[in-house]
Parts: C-alpha cells; structure tokens; sequence
C-alpha cells in the first residue's frame, strides 16, 4: 500500500503549496520558520539519531551559515569595514552550505574522540566560540551592535523580496509568499536527500557505526571517515537552516549572549525537535519542528487573535509563557508516553495501513 | 574469488602485563576449514582481532596472500574478502535484519550522500540487486522469513545467524567465524555444521573457525589449531589434536569423549 | 476565495482628514511590542504603565483629533522570533508604535518597519538607529550620555586631563553606542580609557574590577545593566577601590537598594535625559500620584516617567498630523520632523525631531541613588548640555 | 518449592511468549528446562526472577510461587530477597566495573559481612581467574571469563533457588565439566536450581528433573534418566554430538531444508 | 601581582560553588547516566522558597526549607516522571529534564515577577581583608561547605555498597535487579541528594559576592555553567567535580583579565576541549572502552 502514503505526501505538498493564496503574512511567516526549524532538524537527526554523535553546535553551524551567506552575497562596505564578495545569491547560498561543511569536517577528528554527552557539552564549546566570534568578526558579521542586512535571495533575476509587482490569482506576491516558495522548495530537497541517503549504504554505514564500531569497521565501514561524514552533513544542513535564518529575520544580528538567536537554547530546541519527532527519522525531524518553531509562534498569533492572556504587568500568564510551558510538557508527554517520539504513533499508524513494516530505521 | 592462503606469523598480543598472544604462528590453507579452540580467554578472538586489524600485534605479521594484514586498516578487510562473525554478535539491534545484512556489502557497493541522498538510477538499480543477493543469503541460512524483522526482537539462536549472514554478505574468500554455535542446541548445531560445509564446498573459500563445541570442531574441520595461555599449543589434524595429552590437559578435560 | 482583493488604500475620514492603516473614525490605534516575560520585563512593564497612563488622561480630555487612543500590548518576550512573526499581525492594526523593546528585536524589525514607513519608538536610545528615518528616539543618545556625565565628573574634579579611567560596557547596540561617547571624551581630554567589554547575562564583575583596580583607574563608566552596575559598586567597595562610577540611564534600577550592594551606591552618578521617578517636578508628582491611584503593584522605576513622555511626544506629533490634516503613516512621519519642541512637561528635556540622524536632544540630567525617596534616585544636577556634547557628531548626522 | 502453574506471558500486544506452562521445583531439585531457539525458555526464567517488565514482558495469566508467597508480581529485589537469584542470558555483566565491584554488587543481596566474605572465597576457589583478574575491567574480559563471572555474581549472593540461563554458552568444554560439578556440589548444599541449557547432555547429567520447552508449552516432562531415553530428547537435543554420527546431521539438514526450503548458495558473480 | 593573587584567591572561591553544582550532576549520573539538565531548576527552586517563606521562618529557618524542598522536588520529578518511563533511554530522560526545567524556570521566573532577591544574608558582602587581599566571606564558607559535603561523598562512595550499586543498576538495569539492588530506592536517593545540593548551591550562587545577581533566570543559567566543570572532571568522579570546578573557577578569573571578559567563557570551554580531546571521559572519569 505504497502509494496511500505516496498519495497522503502528495496532497501534503498540495495543500503547503496553496497556502499562500489564503494565509495571512503572519501565518506564512509562522510557517517559514518551522520550515526553517525542519531543515535544521532533518540535519540534527541524521548525526544525533542515525549516526549516534550527540551534538549541541547545531546553533554554531546556524551562526557560520548566515554570515557565510550575508558575507558571500553582500557588498564590500568601506566606511564599516565589512566585507563582501557580491557573490549571486544562489551561489552564496551554496557557497555557505560548503563551508558549513567544511566546518564540520574540521570539528570531525574532535568529534571523533570523544562519545555521548561528553561529545555534546564539547560540541556546546563551539557556540560559545561562535558567541565570542561573532562579536569580534565585526567584519564579517556587522557586529552585535548594528549586525548586518543580508542580500536578499533571487533566482535567475527574481527576487525573494517585496520589489516589483507579482499577482496571482488576486493575491499580491510580497516578500512573505515568495520566500514561502523559496524555503519550501529548500526544504523539499533538504528532505529527499535525507530521505535517500538513510534508506541507503551511507545511513546503514552510519547506524553500524553508532552501534557498533568494531563490527562496522570490520564490514568496510571507515568509522572515522562515517562519522565526518555525517558531522559534514549534518552542518551543512544546519548551515542552509542559517541562511534561512538570516532571509526569514532579513538581518544578521549575532547575539549578545549565550542565549539568543544562535544561542544554547538553540541548540537545545533543535535537539528537542529530534527527539519529539523520534531519534533518527527524517519525517519525525519535521513534526518536531512544527511543535518546536511552530508552537509559540501559532500560539502568540491566536492568542493576540482572541485576546486571549491579555495581562501585562507582574507575573502575567503571558502566550510566550504558556508556550514555554506548552513545550515543556510536549517534552515530557513524549519521551514518558512515546520514547520513540511521534515518528513511532505514525510508524504504527501506517503499520496498520500495510503490513509489513519497511526496513528503515 | 580464489581464496589465498592467511599465514599468521609470530604474533604477540600484550595488554599490559598480560600476553593474550604468545608468538603465535599458523597457517589457514585455501579451500580449508581451520578450527582455532582453547580454553576460555586462552586468545583465539584476540588473534581475529588481529587479523582483521582491531588489534594491532605486538610482534609478528599477518598475511594474506601477499598482503600484509597487520598493515591494514580494519575497514580494508571487507574489501579484501574477509568476512568475519563476533562471539557477541555485534548486531544493530533496532535495526531489522536485512539492514543488517546489508552493511555487509558495503564495500561492494559505491556512492556518497550526494548520489545516494538523489537516488540516482544506477544507485538504486544496485542497491536493489544487493538487496536480493542479501535475501538470498538469509534464505539460505533460514532466516528468510524474518528480514523485516528488528533483530532485538529475535531469539539467539536466529541472531547469530543473522550475524553469520552478515560475514557471508561480504562476499569472502575467508570467512572468520567466532563461537558460530554457542546458544544452539544440538540439532541447530547440527544444521549449523552442514550451513558451514555447504558454505565451503559451494562459495570454495577457507574457513576460519573457533567454536567450544567439539562435536562441530572434530565433525568438519580439516586441520585445529590449540591455543593455551595466548601459546600455541597444538596443530594437526581433529584427530591428532584430540589424542594430544597437553590439549586433553588443558581444554577438553578428563572425560570429554561423553561430554563433547 | 484566497485571501486577495481589495486592501483599503486609506482615504477621507471624519473631519475632513486623511487616514491610513490604524486610524478610524473614532478611535488611533497604536501599537507596544513589550517584553513581559523576558530579561527586560521590568523596565518594559514601566514603560508600558506610563504609556497607559497617558493614554487614560488623554482619553479623558477627548482624546487626540476626536478620536480616542487605543494601544494594542504584544509581548514577544525579548525573542526576535516572536516577533518577527507577531510583526505582521499588528502591523494592518496601528498607526505606529509607541514602544519597541529590544535591540534584537529592533534589528530584525527595521527593514520592516521602514518598509511600512511606521514611526516606531524604540525603547533604545542608541544614536546607531538613527539612520531609520521612522525610529523616533525620545531623549538623548547614550553616546551623549557619556559625554555630558564624563564632562560632570571633571568639572567636580572627580577626574582630570591625563587621567585613566575604566569603562564596562555590554556588547551591543547599548553597550557599544555608550562607548562611542566615552572614547569621544576621552580623546578630547587625553584620557586613557580602559574598555571592557562585557555580555548582557554576566553579572558578577568582581573579576573586571579587580582587573581595573590593578590599572589604577580614577573612575569607572558603565553601559551595563542594574544588576551589573550592584556588582560594580560592590566590588568597587570590597576591592578597597572607592572611585566615582558613572552610568547612564538603564543602569540604575530603585531594586538595588534591596540588594547587599545598597551600602556601595553612594558612589554612583547616574547621567539620564528623562527624570527619576522621584524628580522633584510638577508634571512627575502628577505621573507618580496617578501610579498610585492606578493601583499597579510593581515598584515605580524610571521606565514609567519615559513611558508617559514618549506618548506625550506622539500626543504632539498626532496633534500636528491631525492639524496638517493627514493621519497616514507618511503623515504622522512628515509631523514627526516638523517637530521642533515636543514639549513633556520637562519629563524629558525638550526635543526636536526636526534633524535626521541627530539625537532630539543633548541635554541630560546627573542624579545619584537615594533611597528615601520613591524612584530611589535624587537629583544632583538639573539638565545641561556640556561644550563637548554641542560639538559630537552622531554616527549618522549630517 | 517453586510451583509455576497455568503461566502466560506476552511481549508487547503481539507476542505470545509462552501458554500455560506448568512446573515444580521442589526444595533440593535441579531442573533442567530443554527447547530449542524461542521455545520461551528466558522467558520462564525472566518470569520467576520478575525482570520480564524489563523487556515490556507482561504475565497474562496463571502464577508464579516461591513456598508459599506468589512472586509474579514481586519486584526482582525483593524476589532475591527470598533467595531466588538469577545468572541471565548472555552475560550480562557491568562491563564498566572491575571484576571486583562486578562481585561485590552480587554481595549486596548477601545477609551479612561474613556470609559475603565466605562467597567471595568460594567464587574465587571456583573460579580462580576471576581473583587473578580482581582488577580488570569486567568487559574486557574473554567471552567465557565474563560467564564465569556472571556465575559466580550469583553466588556472592547466597541463593536458594539459582536460575541459570545457558552457563555453559562458550565456554570450553573442561569449563563445562567445572561448571556441572559446581551445580551438583550448589545442590548438594541446599540449593534448588533451575537451569535453562542448550547442552543438554550435560544439563540431563546434572537435573533429576528435565522439562522441554515447544513455543511456549511443556512439550516433555519427567525425571532427567526419563528425557534421556525419549527419543525426541535423543534426536533434538543429544543426537548431533557423536563424531561420527553423519546421519543425525544428513537428517536436520534435510529437515532443514524441508523447512525453508531453501536452495544452497551459489557464488555471487556480481 | 596583587591583581594576579585576588584573581586567584577570587578563582578559587566560584570554584567551591561550581564544584558544588558539579557534584549535583555526578550523584545523578553515576546513579542513572542521565545527565540532568533541570538542575539549574532545582537551584531556583531552592531559592525561591528561600525567598518566599524567610519573613516568617527567619533566614536560617528558611535555608533549610529551600534546602530540603529543592531536594524533595527533586524526589518528586523522579518518582512522577522520570521513573515512569524506566524503558527510555538516558538520553531521553535527559530530554525529559530540560522539559521540567523549561517548566518549573519559567514559573519560577514569572512568580519572583520583577524582584532580584538577593539570598546569602548570613554572609554576602561582608568582606574579609587579609593583607592586601579581599576574601569574600560567600566564597569562604562555600569552600568549606564544599570541602565537608564532598568527602563526605567520596568516603560513601568509596566505602558503602551505595556506589557501587549505583554504578551497577545505572550500567544495567537487568543485572542489577537480578543481584537485588532496588534500582529505584538507589535512583531516588541519588536525586533526593542532587536537589539538597542544589538547595544548597543557592545559598552561595544568589548572593552579590558570587553572582552579582539576585534570585532570577540568571541563577538558572549558572548552574548550566556548571556543565564543564562536572564533564572537564569526568561526569562520574566526586574527586573530577572538585578539580573541575576549581578549574572553571579559575580560567574564568584568569582569562576575563588576561584575555577579556567576552573571552572567558569561551576559554573555559576550550580548556574543556582540550582536556577532552586528551582524556575524553575527563580528568577523573570511567573511560569508555568495548570489544569484540
Ligand atoms: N582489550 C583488552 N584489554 C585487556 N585485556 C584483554 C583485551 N582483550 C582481551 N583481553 C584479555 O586477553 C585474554 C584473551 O581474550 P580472548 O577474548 O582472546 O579469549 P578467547 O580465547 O576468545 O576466550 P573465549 O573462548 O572465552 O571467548 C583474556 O584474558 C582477556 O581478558
Ligand atoms: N523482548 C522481546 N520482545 C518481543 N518478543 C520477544 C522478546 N524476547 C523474546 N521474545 C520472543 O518470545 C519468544 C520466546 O523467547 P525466549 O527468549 O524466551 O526464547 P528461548 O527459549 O530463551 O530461546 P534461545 O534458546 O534462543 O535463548 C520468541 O519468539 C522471541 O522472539
Ligand atoms: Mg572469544
Ligand atoms: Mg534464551
């Protein structure tokens, strides 16, 4: 029963491909960002989940991939000292993806030494490097004070942004449709490559290296070079998740703390969504996106819709509260009722829709 | 693949004090089933460790053919058609069995994230004539009906074949087996004894095998090999080595004729 | 059908003005994206009670060109992403915001809010905003902050030509603008200034002023927050250094008088263009009264004084829209730079928007920390502007 | 006396493990339990020492009782408590601690000081490696010096009743021999032992009792010399053993091949 | 020279307190390998009750209550949550914890509203000068406190059965039950102990001599700071919580003059790299090691 599932995919893309014909710029916006947050995660999954290396420099990799890309397609700046190479965006966009890349190639013999948690708080180590360089690299990044407006995206002279007059269908075509189309269509590679390489010899390479490296060495498997490998990947989709990033704010803006939009709590989000999703599924990376990225943002949206948590002042049950609290609780609620994340309700879900389960995993 | 002949050479194993190797030398002829026995931490898996590189000796070499094993890397193995099964299995438990299996032909296949992240025509067109040769293997070790099946959840005995499809995977020319038998009973060994004969005379390649029951050790091995103290201690034929009073002594035991 | 067709242009409302987004015939809306929940929630909710409280008193008088004022509150908890997403949600409801908390989230909105055209206060008088024409900074700039406390210290002879003085400052728009005065003074008086550049979430300084102690400087400047300013003072005084710290506007908070550093304040200076809560001036004691009677249990800081002038200032400037008969954001925008003299009943020195790029006003207040009185700061010094301020230029004046 | 009567048990909501199993273990008894891969016999073990909820197991049905309490629903602590201890299947020994701590975590369960000091001496008489080896990391030792190992844990903690799970699953066949000596001479000082073996030459040698499992019923039951002389124990579980006896091993490999029915291997020609 | 000696002298004494913190997370991780990521939750806790209830109880009586309730919430999360899910792996619970942690933060945060209180009454701010050296008293009597709580957990660990079954049912769980150790009454002990330190971490971390700031989410994120402290010394060593500590205590000092104060954390991280990619189980810490 393949293709009830292809079917269901199918009308998926459908439906996000109509949507900006009827959502508002909010609720489109709300939507890039879980776009944004999904890209990351499938990135997150694959080296956590599949190939078993904890990491928490996924905000790092964030980070280089946005001033990879502000630096590449923007415009040498001599009054502030920035620098460019007025690169075409799409080549900057692929040019930060290499480099992220390459940047975890070079994490990779560090990564290699060292396991589990002690690998985590060690990749942790990166952020805050990434914290002190993105305040002193004022060249690059424009500097915490002003930060640094990206280029915005075009393709093939068409730009991502609210120039000229594009209608469609009634609906004016401003910046919040078009970048719609733009992360959509990132994403839709970002997962079809995922897709295909866990259902092949490079994600079987990786689980033999997580769970056994002896036996994988033994079976041809280069562990060291696996697990570079999947660092590469894994930053490199982290680093197309910062380019999104960058577009989606329209500015760089490296944080003032370790707390911020490249911040641990970054990090951690994203580990949160692979873990809700189901530790190593591609699919399950997305849904925890949506809960992760999605939830507080829909819930600010509804809530100053219906006037909903109207108190200000002190100790106020403000929606950025309740969203907090609402992704506490999906935490819990996943990990005591669910330890396989929501990929695995949706594994049984289509268990029952055709029986013998495929070989993933 | 014609299999070579593997010559372990004067190997010394020393983990601190301790010698799991002794300057330990034998010869696997091609086409043959070699049996390596020996009392319980005597060194016969630290000495396929050294083989396939896991462990690197002390002293001595190990070849295959003309090539230096004690030289490679481990992950060259595979691609010199050694396949090997663990004493523990060493599976992935979440995974089913066929991805198992299919590990096993990982350096038989090609391609990186790229060509395989895009499904490449060619990409799948081998992955798929893998796969079926990979069924075939399970097919033929009984195991067929379980390919999709994770391997957490199957009894022992059908984990450890999964593990000796997976050495048969690679496409050997020699074929590592730790411990084959441990967890079966007596006619499952008994199967298991024609698997391996069956293995030898159709594929034509050596077999290197420890395994602590000797039923299956003097039923079908060509020529055993007796490790003591990481020493060797004995070398010839089952029947040779069975009458052998120092391997009596040390391994089979007083009143092995009944019990083995 | 999708969600096109027929966006309203604006066009003639009552009273024979022009109306935009925000605007209808009876009633203004304006925007306040706060922070409730995040690290700057107090000075935020300050500010947002001042806010509210102008926009009772001016309702009660018949509110601004016969229509009433109505602010429409978001809290994005300091989170630019929230924000960014809660941005185009208000946006089609206001007129402009009366207040924009956070240099984050100020950053990320900017192209928007300039794309909008939508006058916006920050609640960040950095000078570096002032590139965006829509941005009204109500006050002075840090930058000139700096410059008139520094010239405040010298002329009580606190310090003197030559002399090296420390200055800690946060890493950002605040921290950085603030520094940017600093080294101005400093070049100008042959000081050697000592820079430190510190992050918003550290506080213990204990270690920076041991550091400085060892440098020998005669004064210590601060662009940090309260609770960094309390472990300045504290250290300053356990460490045996004792000299005059000064600090601008968002460094004092009245909390620290409850805090073990309380005992270490009497060296504190602070410098601010809009008054303590405590200010001995008619228009404050009226703010104050109406605080009270509002019955809003959070402590009184200097957030709420600002919050009532910022809106009094947009009072103004809608005033001289409705009077140009344009209440469109380009109207209001136009209004805003015809203004010359936002008056606030001295709550915040006067101010003229009329010069892109330069800060509305240059003259600041110098208090020091007193407990006894409500807002816990009294005044030292009444507003001035120092010969060095007059003659600085902002990063985007000119 | 453990009584096992009625017993059901499932993994998850599909599988069935085992369907009313019935059996005793009377005080000074061995119990060899026989079955080949799946019969259930983990299970049965897994079941009696109350860590079946460690592999989502649940009893479905019928009982477990040790004299006179009913140990089902005990925790596995307090069913040690009684004295009933278990070796489990594969090991399973802390392969991060030193062969020391592995058995000093057995003594836990001990009564006093003294009864542990005299285990300790004991295990290390039994097995002498394990002295030698106090120090070593658990995991680093050979396959069959970690059986040992997990053996004698289970005997630091001075059992009634010992549940072995396949002791003698690699190791040497003198290590056998040792190992049935040790269960005769564990029986003759008081101490029941159900043991769970796939060699069941040596496992009828030692049992008075013998039962055989088939997925998850008691296919056989009887005294050891009974099971010994069935002809089913002698074709499955003794028969392969001789040297010689090719035609026991023709016969499972056709019975083999009757089952999958499978073709041989041909060489793979890429 | 004398800016070098307070530096040190000033190292030393956060170190006391991160070591503190450390401790907290090797109880739990030698217990359950669950690194526990709400411990910054446990600290606020703590304080909070501190807070709340020292009008009516006095600060003394009120230290204790915070002490104990951080460690019975402590219990509570395990009993209610984290034993619940007894089949998920550590690496889920870990998950798990931020969950609480997100929670109980943020309530904790929203109630304490716009108020920083400070905590260390007994001590804080009350300098001791020694030459020409300032001793802060908080520093003071955290080393002390730290010095009597950790050889207490050395000598548990080292003589009672406790650590070793700890370590046994935290390897595994099967094992463990089959030698009867009550892997739940050795869980629950071990973050019962866990929240008491974090109950008494607060005293000293909410104080002006070690934060500089008040009760707030800052707390929070220093217990986090105590991460590489407790990974730099090996998560499962009492003896690497000291040394860990100590470490972080002091780099930071250290390099916030020498280098800059942007610097410091990131120093302290990378000193934690190195240490890592030298030994990386850390300083004290089980290594890693399988075979075949
Ligand atoms: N990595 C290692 N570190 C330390 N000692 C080791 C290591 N690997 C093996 N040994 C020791 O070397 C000796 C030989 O072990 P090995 O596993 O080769 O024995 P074996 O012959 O396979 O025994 P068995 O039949 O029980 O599996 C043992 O004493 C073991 O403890
Ligand atoms: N954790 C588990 N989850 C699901 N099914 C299980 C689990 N453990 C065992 N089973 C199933 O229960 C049945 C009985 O298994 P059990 O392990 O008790 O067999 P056994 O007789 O001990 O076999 P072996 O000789 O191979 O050890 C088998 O079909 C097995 O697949
Ligand atoms: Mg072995
Ligand atoms: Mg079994």
């Amino acid at each position: 029963m393949w293709w009830v599932r292809a079917l269901l995919w199918l009308a998926l893309l459908i439906v996000l491909l109509a949507l900006p014909l009827y959502l508002e710029a909010q609720w489109l916006r709300a939507g890039e960002y879980m776009m944004v947050g999904a890209v990351g995660a499938i990135g997150l999954t694959l080296l956590t989940g599949q190939a078993g290396q904890l990491s928490l420099a996924h905000a790092f990799f964030l980070l280089a991939g946005g001033t990879a890309y502000t630096v590449l397609a923007g415009g040498q700046e001599g009054e502030r000292n920035l620098v460019g190479f007025n690169l075409p965006p799409l080549l900057a966009l692929l040019g930060a993806v290499a480099i992220t890349a390459l940047l975890g190639i070079a994490f990779a013999p560090v990564a290699g030494r060292l396991r589990g948690i002690y690998l985590g708080v060690a990749s942790l180590a990166l952020v805050f490097l990434g914290l002190y360089f993105g305040q002193a690299a004022e060249g690059l990044t424009g500097g915490t004070s002003t930060g640094r407006a990206p280029e915005p995206f075009s393709l093939f002279g068409f730009e991502f942004s609210n120039e000229g007059d594009l209608e469609i269908l009634g609906v004016p075509f401003r910046q919040s449709e078009r970048v719609w189309y733009l992360f959509l269509g990132l994403l839709l590679i970002a997962f079809l490559l995922a897709l295909g390489a866990v259902r092949s010899r490079v994600g079987r390479s990786w689980r033999a290296v997580r769970d056994n490296e002896a036996a994988a060495a033994v079976m041809g498997v280069s562990v060291a070079r696996a697990k570079a490998g999947a660092f590469a990947v894994s930053s490199a989709y982290a680093g197309l998740a910062g380019v999104m990033t960058v577009l989606w704010f329209d500015i760089l803006k490296p944080d003032e703390s370790e707390f911020g939009t490249y911040g641990i709590n970054v990090s951690i989000a994203f580990l949160a969504m692979v873990i809700i999703g189901g530790l190593g599924s591609v699919p399950g990376a997305l849904v925890g996106a949506v809960v992760v990225n999605g939830l507080p943002q829909v819930l600010a949206l509804y809530s100053t819709k219906l006037g909903w948590f109207t108190g200000t002042g002190e100790g106020a049950f403000t929606p950025v509260l309740i969203s907090s609290f609402v992704y506490g609780a999906a935490i819990i609620l996943v990990v005591l009722f669910e330890p396989g994340g929501l990929a695995a309700i949706g594994r049984r879900i289509a268990g029952r829709l055709s029986n013998p389960a495929r070989g993933r995993e | 693949m014609t299999p070579a002949e593997l010559r372990v050479e004067n190997v010394t194993l020393r983990f601190g004090g301790l010698r799991a190797l002794d300057s330990v030398s034998f010869d696997v002829q091609p086409g043959s089933l070699h049996a390596l026995i020996g009392p319980n931490g005597a060194g016969k898996s630290s000495c396929f460790n050294v083989i396939c590189g896991l462990y690197r000796a002390s002293e001595g070499r190990v070849f295959f053919g003309d090539v230096e094993l004690t030289r490679q890397r481990p992950n060259r193995l595979a691609r010199l058609g050694i396949g090997r099964s663990f004493q523990n299995a060493a599976l992935s438990s979440h995974s089913t069995v066929l991805d198992n299996v299919m590990l096993g032909r990982f350096a038989l296949t090609r391609g990186g994230f790229l060509e395989c992240g895009l499904r490449l025509p060619w990409i799948t067109r081998t992955e798929r004539r893998h796969a079926e040769r990979a069924a075939e293997i399970c097919e033929f070790l009984g195991i067929g009906d379980v390919l999709h099946t994770p391997v957490g959840a199957l009894p022992y005995g059908a984990v450890k074949r999964v593990d000796i499809a997976r050495a048969l995977a690679v496409e050997p020319a020699l074929l590592l087996l730790d411990e084959p038998a441990a967890g079966m009973n007596a006619a499952e060994t008994a199967e298991l004894a024609h698997t391996i004969h069956e293995i030898r005379a159709e594929l034509g390649i050596s077999i290197l095998l420890v395994e602590h029951d000797m039923g299956l050790v003097m039923g079908i091995a060509d020529r055993v090999s007796v490790l003591d103290f990481g020493r060797l201690i004995a070398d010839g034929t089952p029947a040779e080595v069975q009458a052998d009073p120092e391997v009596v002594r040390a391994y089979l035991g007083t009143d092995h004729k009944e019990n083995a | 059908g999708t969600k096109g067709g027929g966006g309203d242009e604006g066009g003639e409302g009552a009273g024979g003005v022009r109306t935009g987004v925000g605007v209808t015939d009876s009633t203004i809306t304006l925007g306040v994206m706060t922070d409730q929940t995040g690290p700057f929630k107090n000075l935020s909710t300050g500010i947002t009670h001042g806010n509210e409280l102008w926009v009772e008193d001016v309702n009660a008088q018949g509110g601004v060109c016969d229509r009433e004022i109505k602010l429409e509150i978001v809290d994005h908890g300091y989170k630019a992403d929230t924000a960014k997403t809660l941005y185009p949600q208000l946006e089609p409801k206001v007129l402009g915001m009366v207040q924009l908390v956070g240099s984050p989230v100020t950053a990320a909105l900017n192209s928007d809010l300039e794309g909008d055209e939508m006058t916006t206060t920050p609640a960040s008088w950095s000078s570096e905003l002032l590139d965006n024409p829509y941005l009204m900074i109500v006050g002075t700039t840090y930058d000139v902050e700096m410059i008139d406390g520094l010239s405040y210290l010298q002329e009580q002879g606190m310090i003197a030509d030559g002399d090296t003085v420390g200055h800690i400052y946060i890493d950002g728009e605040y921290g950085f603008n603030g520094l940017r005065g600093a080294r101005y003074y400093a070049k100008q008086h042959n000081l050697k200034l000592r820079e430190v550049k510190i992050t918003s979430s550290d506080n213990d300084l204990t270690n920076v002023v041991t550091g400085l102690r060892g440098q020998g400087v005669k004064a210590i400047l601060l662009t940090t927050t309260p609770t960094q300013t309390g472990s300045v003072a504290a250290a300053n005084k356990a460490l045996g250094l004792n000299v005059p710290i000064l600090g601008n506007n968002p460094t004092f908070d009245p909390l620290l008088h409850n805090s073990p550093a309380a005992g270490a304040l009497d060296n504190l200076y602070v410098v601010a263009s809009s008054v303590p809560f405590s200010a001995d001036i008619p228009k404050m004691q009226e703010v104050a009264r109406k605080y009270e009677e509002a019955g809003f249990t959070e402590p009184p800081n200097a957030g709420v004084p600002y919050g009532y002038a910022v809106a009094e200032v947009w009072g103004t400037v809608l005033r001289k829209a409705c009077d140009n008969g344009d209440l469109t954001r380009s109207g209001v925008h136009e209004a805003l730079q015809q203004t010359t003299s936002a008056e606030t009943g001295d709550l915040v020195a006067p101010l003229d928007f009329s010069k892109p790029g330069a800060p509305a006003t240059r003259q600041v207040y110098v208090a020091q920390p007193d407990k006894s009185v409500p807002g816990g700061m009294k005044y030292v010094k009444e507003l001035f502007v120092s010969e060095d301020a007059k003659t600085y230029q902002a990063p985007h004046e000119g | 006396m453990l009584t096992v009567r009625n017993l059901h048990v499932r993994y998850g909501r599909s599988v069935a493990a085992l369907h009313g199993i019935d059996l005793d273990v009377p005080d000074d008894g061995v119990l060899a339990v026989l079955g080949s891969n799946g019969a259930g016999k983990s299970t049965l073990l897994r079941t009696i020492s109350g860590t079946l909820r460690l592999h989502r197991g649940t009893v479905s049905g019928g009982e477990v009782r040790y004299g006179e309490r009913r140990i089902d629903r005990l925790d596995p602590a307090a069913i040690v408590g009684l004295g009933v201890v278990g070796v489990p299947e594969g090991r399973q020994i802390f392969a991060r601690m030193s062969v020391d701590e592995n058995l000093r975590a057995g003594g836990i369960g001990a009564r006093s000081a003294e009864d542990r000091a005299r285990a300790r001496e004991r295990v290390h008489e039994l097995f002498p490696v394990l002295a030698e080896r106090a120090r070593q990391r658990a995991g680093l030792l050979s396959g069959g010096e970690q059986q040992m190992l997990a053996i004698g844990r289970a005997l630091m903690a001075g059992p009634k009743l010992l549940l072995l799970d396949e002791p003698s699953l690699g190791l040497a066949p003198k290590i056998v021999e040792r190992i049935a000596g040790i269960i005769r001479e564990i029986h003759q000082q008081g101490t029941a032992v159900v043991l769970v073996e796939q060699n069941a030459v040596m496992a009828l040698q030692v049992a008075d009792q013998a039962v055989v499992l088939e997925t998850g019923t008691v296919a056989l039951a009887g005294s050891a010399a009974e099971l010994s002389a069935s002809e089913e124990v002698q074709r499955l579980y003794l028969g392969g053993h001789a040297e010689s006896d090719t035609a026991a091993e023709e016969e499972a490999a056709l019975a083999r091949r009757q089952r999958v029915g499978a073709r041989g291997l041909s060489r793979w020609t890429g | 020279m004398e800016t070098f000696v307070q530096l040190v002298v000033n190292g030393f004494g956060k170190g006391a307190v991160f070591a503190l913190l450390a401790l907290g997370f090797v109880v739990i991780f030698k217990a359950t390998e669950v690194v526990n990521f709400a411990h910054g939750s446990l600290v606020l806790f703590g304080g909070y009750l501190v807070v709340a209830t020292r009008e009516t109880l006095g600060w003394a009586g009120a230290a204790v209550l915070g002490v104990v309730s951080a460690g019975v919430l402590a219990l509570l999360v395990e009993r209610l949550l984290l034993s619940r899910s007894r089949l998920a792996d550590p690496f889920s619970l870990a998950l798990l914890t931020i969950g609480v942690d997100v929670i109980i933060t943020e309530e904790i945060v929203r109630r304490l509203g716009v108020s920083l209180p400070f905590i260390g009454d007994a001590w804080d701010a009350q300098p001791v000068q020694v030459g020409g050296v300032t001793l802060f008293r908080t520093h003071l009597v955290a080393m002390v406190v730290a010095t009597v709580l950790i050889t207490a957990f050395f000598i548990a660990f080292r003589y009672s059965n406790w650590g070793v079954a700890m370590r046994a049912q935290a390897e595994n769980k099967e094992a463990a039950a089959l030698v009867g150790i009550r892997s739940s009454r050795v869980t629950a002990t071990a973050w019962l102990v866990a929240g008491l330190l974090a109950g008494v971490a607060v005293l000293f971390i909410a104080t002006q001599d070690f934060s500089g700031a008040g009760l707030s989410r800052g707390t929070h994120s220093i217990a986090l700071a105590a991460f590489p402290a407790a990974i730099l010394g090996g998560l499962d060593s009492t003896a690497g919580a000291i040394v860990g500590g100590l470490t972080v205590g002091l780099v930071d000092a250290l390099s916030t003059h020498y280098v800059s104060f942007a610097f410091a954390k990131s120093a302290v991280f990378l000193v934690m790299l190195v240490v890592l990619v030298v030994r990386p189980s850390g300083l004290f810490g089980t290594r890693e090691s399988t075979r075949v």
